[in-house]
């Protein structure tokens, strides 16, 4: 029972950066393990010891745009983007 | 419907004399409307040499796809299309060209922008400038 | 500015890519808007096998200047183009390519979209629609 | 005097006609005498014996469109046409 506990108390996420944000963490995709139950703000926290996501960061959950409360699950991949220049 | 993303030169107009609208008869649509877009050499006051064009591989094409198929779905529209460039550019070259079908001018127009304003506003694509001197810059403001 | 009535067919893609905006650099334009009308094989409720676009010669021309003229005077906007066929055509047929560029597509957008509801209202052409069984009639309304 | 006169009392226009005004009227183009102030829409009742123009139909002198009250000039160029159908 101890095991399952664990499996189901933590998820692991694949973490994208972009453009400026990628070039600010100097790193492009990284795998990361985390409490489950934990929202976009929560992983935020972990990767980069900041309270609050930079202004106009973007974020994407399975290539689909979330808001930052949205609580994210097992091999989910999490991207953050600034603002989108394209066209 | 056509949606690519590609990282090799775009020729906007060799693209469309080559597009056959999908599922259309030549003698159904009475109006093409097309919009591209080309890389300036100047931005906020600058002279930009050159561009990078970065985009989310899965995603990027996952909304343009959702874009085409809204467009498409409107009352009159009979084909869309979206070709985008990734990658170095050159001022004068071809970032993105939009084209929309439809029997009557009014819904083409209408395609076309929804899908260059939606690509503009939502599409994971950044442009990162490369000015005189070597200095580069990432784009911050889509205008 | 470029400004044509022509009897031969009309390839728009490839006109699009021969033409080199006038007075403007390659890097400074963003936007081209473009639109194209085709003939159609229906119109109010009968198929439609041939047309013949008949025009005042003379007037047309003048005509499509002002307005080409017209929209190019407009803030941002940089050249415009107008391709108009006359003659005979059969359905599939491009009958109309207008162009505009800018600096920003707004303004293309606005200019394409001034040029093509101005020629529709006011210039000079005339379609006489050739429907099966050989019957002919003068196209009334131009929607 | 007499030959003055004559002169500045009557007019010679060209006159044409397009699409199903032409077809309607078997002519295309015709050369037209008529009194020196004479109107758009005196020119009309001149060619067709007619009152009024018909309905819709499009006037235009030396290749701009005119209204039907507009006055003729000796060496006019007067079309007569119905709407227009391009684009």
């Amino acid at each position: 029972m101890n095991d399952a506990q664990i499996q189901t108390s933590t998820i692991t996420v694949q973490v994208k950066f972009f453009a400026s944000m990628r070039e600010r963490l100097g790193v492009d995709e990284q795998t990361m393990t985390l409490p489950a139950g934990s929202s976009i703000t929560d992983l935020w926290k972990l990767i980069a010891g900041e309270a609050k996501l930079p202004a106009n960061t973007l974020v994407a959950v399975n290539l689909e745009y979330e808001d930052a409360g949205h609580v994210v699950h097992n091999g989910d991949e999490v991207a953050f983007f600034p603002p989108v220049t394209g066209g | 419907m056509y949606v690519r993303v590609q990282d090799q030169p775009l020729d906007p107009w060799e693209q469309m004399r080559q597009y056959r609208p999908g599922d259309v008869d030549d003698g159904s649509f009475g109006a093409t409307a097309v919009c591209v877009g080309t890389m300036r050499d100047f931005n906020e006051g600058d002279v930009i040499s050159g561009m990078t064009l970065e985009h989310y591989p899965g995603m990027t094409e996952k909304f343009l796809q959702k874009i085409a198929k809204e467009a498409q779905d409107h009352r009159d529209v009979l084909d869309v299309l979206i070709v985008h460039r990734v990658g170095e550019l050159a001022p004068g070259d071809p970032i993105v060209l939009v084209a929309a079908w439809s029997a009557h001018r009014a819904a083409a127009f209408e395609a076309c922008r929804y899908l260059i304003e939606q690509l503009k506003a939502r599409a994971p694509f950044w442009k990162k400038e490369v000015m005189e001197a070597g200095r580069a810059r990432w784009v911050e403001r889509n205008t």
